[in-house]
């Protein structure tokens, strides 16, 4: 029997598989056994209630796809009353996103989030900092760094900070993180990207522009969980364009401590099932005793960080 | 690699799983005029027996001419049969994904997802049905008449088209003792006047106690328009652009009137039908 | 006859298809007639002579690629004496790629291509800022100025900024490189991804990251495009993932007013002539006179750019 | 939409075009044994006609099943035969592309880029060749036993295997007139010390006055160590990971030794065939 647990900051997971916030919610239960999973993790909600965007909300871009739900969002009590009992009568641990567009608002909704029943808080950095020129806080180290330090004075859950693509500066904005509190990194949100319909002229989505996930996203996503886990010495959870075993593997051996699978979820309800059983017989296959056997294994010569990224730029 | 994936999963406590997903037989698949084709599945009697008139399945369309599409498509239920154990789907070519369906031969496997959604509903006291269908509507509305016939119900279905050439399922419709009404374009019968002054012919008479409909936006408005002149009731099945198409995502909502507020409502999980008089023409 | 010249700050060209640098050379006229071109662009030199980057330097991603070829570089002496000499047979204007890794050197060098039979210079602004960090210099609004004012300083000849998706400033960016005195931008060079083996463990590519192209890049350098073209006055010239006509009416629609081709010569060697040719006859069907009238036709509401931004974060 | 693609292009004034895009048709796609398969496609005479051993084409490797190879896969020239108009490939099944190059049929089409390359050179004063092969890099150096033929010169041709079994060529050497040496790692003649043995018998009989050989590291080294040994040249074809196969990406490059300076050189355009006392063993 090979081992497919994993240690997140102190919280251990059966298996090192997780939905991405989004792509997830009761509903699957009506699919398969949420039992399963490695952990449960909540769309992203905010304090107060939110609409969404305009539709069309989402459409496809060559075998990826692109998405500008925005946060529609119940709000807290809402969240609590009804999301936060539902998941109580699984053993997995329930992991609960949350954003807010200041981080004084971010830090209350995360002290309202921290209550029994929820295990770790995945705090959505992506979203834009208002009080600055709205770009997401995880776009730059500085703003990275105070908002966790708020964030890590509400809570003494476990903090996951969930990067964004959409920046020059990977390994500083997770350093930023690290230093102002996370306990993990979630590696990576969408990246925002467009796609126009050239008979009507428009913009595909409602909202002109998206986030692609996806196939796509993979090599992007992958770079960068790569940079993090070499940039901090807290845990990485790889996000993006995940849809086969051999896609977690590939991240496992990049320096991910577990992984998180979003829109695959939308092509096969079931692929997360999937890809944990097929984990599973891949490391018995390879002779392993378990996942923590292939994390961080990538034969990389030691290069220096910065003179890789120096030089792969074209 | 993703052969675990119709495995059988072991029943939870307190959750019985309501769509499945799996790989099913093409038995036929042949166009039925020049823009529509019907699909016709080899499914399993479990599946069968879970589906309702309105409900629709979520489709993975395969790569097919160098075309790859990737989301999966919804497609409503046109007719399940447990005698036979077919799952009938009618569809129209617009783009990669109908195109890929169109290209599936007998004996390939077409991935399916479902059933799904809310299906239409039939109130004890709704005797007199009358059914509004343009089009592709007809391949959501046809099942109704099935089951409108199972509970004894008198069904009126009006079916318009371009052409008559185009006009489909009438004798469908015929079959199960439906009165059939048809209005095409060609013969400048299917207005909004006349189909007005068709309906309200059937509200005169009493044969008309709830509306069902479907897609068009001009409809909608003339049938709310009748609904609250009488007071009668209807449903309608709505499309959206979805991902998931169980709830995940929020990708398919629209807003519907519900008392003096407006909501969004997901059309693949409130939905595809919903009350006529509270959906908002767009 | 539909027109399919445009107007790139002065510089005519008979149609809006070119080369994009690095996937063009003198080679291709072996294969078609280089005066079918829009433009011929030529792979970045700099000014000293450069080995490029450790094999593999290429490896496939779910229908795209990724490279880390570096920039081999002969040096100028051997490009004035060699590459500028062939193009002049032709009347298709030149366009000459450089990069340098300090402003100083970077600014000599464009000194030093302008030379006759040179109708511009596309300045490869995403190589790395030795000076500073060891950041693209395109990554960051002040160090895209800078630089943009010491190569103004330089040439006479119309300069187009070549800009890089690795950053979260887009338009901030763009609106930097005009002020700085660009005549025209190119967006965008590759996005920094990285693939692993999961057999042997290692990186796909020598140099364990590299630039992803073609395909996937799309989406996100279309909203680039599209973003610079609503934050600038200067023409923007589309490039990422550009493979059929259907794909260059979606950048012309969202401002670009003429696109280079990269990767899609690689998987057919006269992608850029079947879209010339495919591109006179769609604009035929459509009843345009030309290429003009389809640039910068997206409706978009008049959206404020900003809002968008943000919103359209996860 | 790419239809234009295959039309006739002007000719230019001072550059003739020397490689070609084409779709050809597949004549046959056979097993050669377990591990190898035999591509024959339908090719033009004026393809043919410019086709030279140690030359490569870049092959469009189609979609299948669910696989979709993206860059082009360089694969040597077997076998041109202007006479029955065929083009041969002998390939190796190992990842997505050769796995979609094993699925094409006869009369489906594989998009070809070439010939591309530089070839083999046999120079004037070499009546005696070598060629030392393993594997697939038989197919490689197959075509250049042709070309002795035509030439008249004699060739001897080392071919070395895992297994019996998996000898492949050797009749087709025999034919044209090659005297065939095999040597097998089942039999245990294969090892570095028994080919020089080999070899070195052959530059004693006066048999060696050029090598050629393809691929294998410990091959290039133990040729350049006799090569140096007693002044004798020789010729290799290298591989390197492809993107363009013209020589517009720099991907394909290799270090060689050139006087007292290492200089990189593209496999694609300086190559594939390289002189083999440059090459650097890897
Ligand atoms: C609940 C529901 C039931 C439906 N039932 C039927 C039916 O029985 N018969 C039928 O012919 N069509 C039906 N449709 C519409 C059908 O889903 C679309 O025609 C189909 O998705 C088009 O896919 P495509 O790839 O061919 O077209 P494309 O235009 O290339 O599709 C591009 C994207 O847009 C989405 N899309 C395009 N049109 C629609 C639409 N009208 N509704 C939702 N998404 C769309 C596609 O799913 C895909 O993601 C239904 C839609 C819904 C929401
Ligand atoms: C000039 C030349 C001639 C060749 N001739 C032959 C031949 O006649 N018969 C034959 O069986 N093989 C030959 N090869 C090797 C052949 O190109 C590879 O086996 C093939 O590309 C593998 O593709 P794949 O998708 O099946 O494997 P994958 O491993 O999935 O390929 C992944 C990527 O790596 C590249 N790649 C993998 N192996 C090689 C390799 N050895 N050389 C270059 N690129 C590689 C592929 O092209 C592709 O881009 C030749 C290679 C070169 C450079
Ligand atoms: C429809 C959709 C909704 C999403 N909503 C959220 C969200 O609310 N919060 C968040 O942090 N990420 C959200 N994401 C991003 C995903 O969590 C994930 O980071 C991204 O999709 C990349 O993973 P994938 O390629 O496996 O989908 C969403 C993605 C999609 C496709
Ligand atoms: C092999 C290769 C080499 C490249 N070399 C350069 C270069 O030297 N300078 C540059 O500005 N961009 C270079 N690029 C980037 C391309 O010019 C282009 O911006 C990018 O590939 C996106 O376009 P595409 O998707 O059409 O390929 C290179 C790209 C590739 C694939
Ligand atoms: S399609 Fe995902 S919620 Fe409806
Ligand atoms: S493969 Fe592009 S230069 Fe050789």
């Amino acid at each position: 029997m090979v081992d497919l647990s994993v240690d997140i900051a102190g919280l251990k997971l059966k298996n090192p598989i997780m939905p991405a916030s989004g792509t997830f919610s009761e509903e699957l239960a009506e699919i398969f056994d949420l039992e399963r999973l490695g952990a449960h993790v909540t769309k992203t909600i905010t304090r107060g209630w939110r609409d969404g965007n305009p539709t069309p909300r989402v459409c496809e871009v060559g075998g990826s796809m692109l998405n500008s739900i925005g946060i529609p969002s119940k709000g807290v009590g809402a969240f609590l009353e009804k999301v936060v009992p539902f998941y109580r009568r699984y053993e997995t641990p329930l992991v609960v996103s949350i954003s807010g567009n200041t981080a004084d608002e971010f830090a209350t909704l995360c002290s309202e989030v921290s209550v029994e029943g929820v295990a770790a808080i995945e705090v959505n950095i992506s979203c834009p900092n208002i009080e600055e020129d709205g770009k997401a806080f995880a776009i730059r180290p500085s703003s990275t760094y105070d908002v966790m330090r708020r964030l890590r004075a509400a809570t003494d859950l476990p903090l996951w900070a969930k990067l964004t693509p959409n920046t020059g500066e990977t390994p500083e904005v997770a350093r930023a993180a690290e230093e102002g509190g996370a306990d993990a990194l979630v590696v990576a949100n969408t990246i925002l990207s467009m796609a126009i319909d050239i008979r009507s002229r428009r913009p595909k989505l409602g909202n002109l522009m998206g986030g692609l996930s996806g196939p796509s996203l993979k090599p992007i996503a992958l770079r960068m969980a790569y940079q993090c886990a070499r940039a901090t010495g807290i845990p990485v959870i790889g996000c993006g364009g995940i849809s086969t075993v051999e896609d977690v593997i590939e991240y496992l051996i990049a320096g991910a401590t577990a992984v998180q699978v979003g829109t695959a979820t939308f092509i096969h309800p079931t692929a997360m099932i999937a890809i944990i059983d097929g984990l599973e017989a891949w490391l018995a296959d390879e002779g392993l005793a378990g996942v923590r056997d292939l994390i961080g294994t990538v034969i990389d010569g030691e290069q220096d960080e910065a003179v890789v990224f120096m030089e792969a730029a074209p | 690699m993703m052969g675990v994936r119709e495995k059988i999963m072991p029943v939870q406590q307190e959750i019985s799983f309501k769509a499945f997903e799996m790989g099913l037989a093409v038995k036929s698949n042949d166009p039925v005029n020049g823009e529509y084709r019907k699909l016709v599945l080899d499914a399993p009697a479990g599946l069968l027996a879970r589906c309702r008139a309105g409900q629709f399945f979520h489709l993975l369309c395969p790569q097919s001419g160098g075309e790859t599409p990737y989301l999966r498509r919804p497609m409503s239920i046109y007719g399940f049969y447990p005698q036979s154990g077919e799952l009938h789907f009618l569809y129209k070519v617009t783009g990669a994904g109908t195109r890929a369906l169109a290209a599936l031969s007998s004996g390939e496997r077409l991935n399916v997802l479902g059933p799904l959604g809310v299906p239409f509903t039939i109130a004890d006291h709704w005797q007199d049905l009358v059914l509004v269908a343009r089009g592709v509507g007809l391949a959501t509305l046809a099942p109704l008449a099935l089951e409108a016939q199972r509970l004894g119900r008198r069904l009126t279905a009006i079916c318009s088209a371009r052409h008559p050439d185009y006009l489909m399922s009438t004798g469908y419709f015929a079959d199960l003792g439906a009165d059939v009404i048809t209005l095409t374009d060609a013969e400048g019968t299917s207005d909004p006047d006349n189909l007005e002054r068709v309906i309200e012919g059937l509200v005169a008479a009493g044969r008309a106690d709830a509306f069902y409909t479907c897609g068009s936006n001009r409809m909608l408005r003339l049938l709310q328009t009748i609904g609250a002149r009488h007071g009668i009731p209807g449903q309608i099945a709505l499309e959206q652009q979805m991902a998931c198409g169980i709830g995940m995502c929020h990708c398919c909502v629209r807003p519907f009137n519900r008392g003096d507020k407006q909501v969004h409502l997901r059309v693949c999980r409130e939905g595809p039908v919903f009350d006529m008089m509270e959906a908002i023409a767009w």
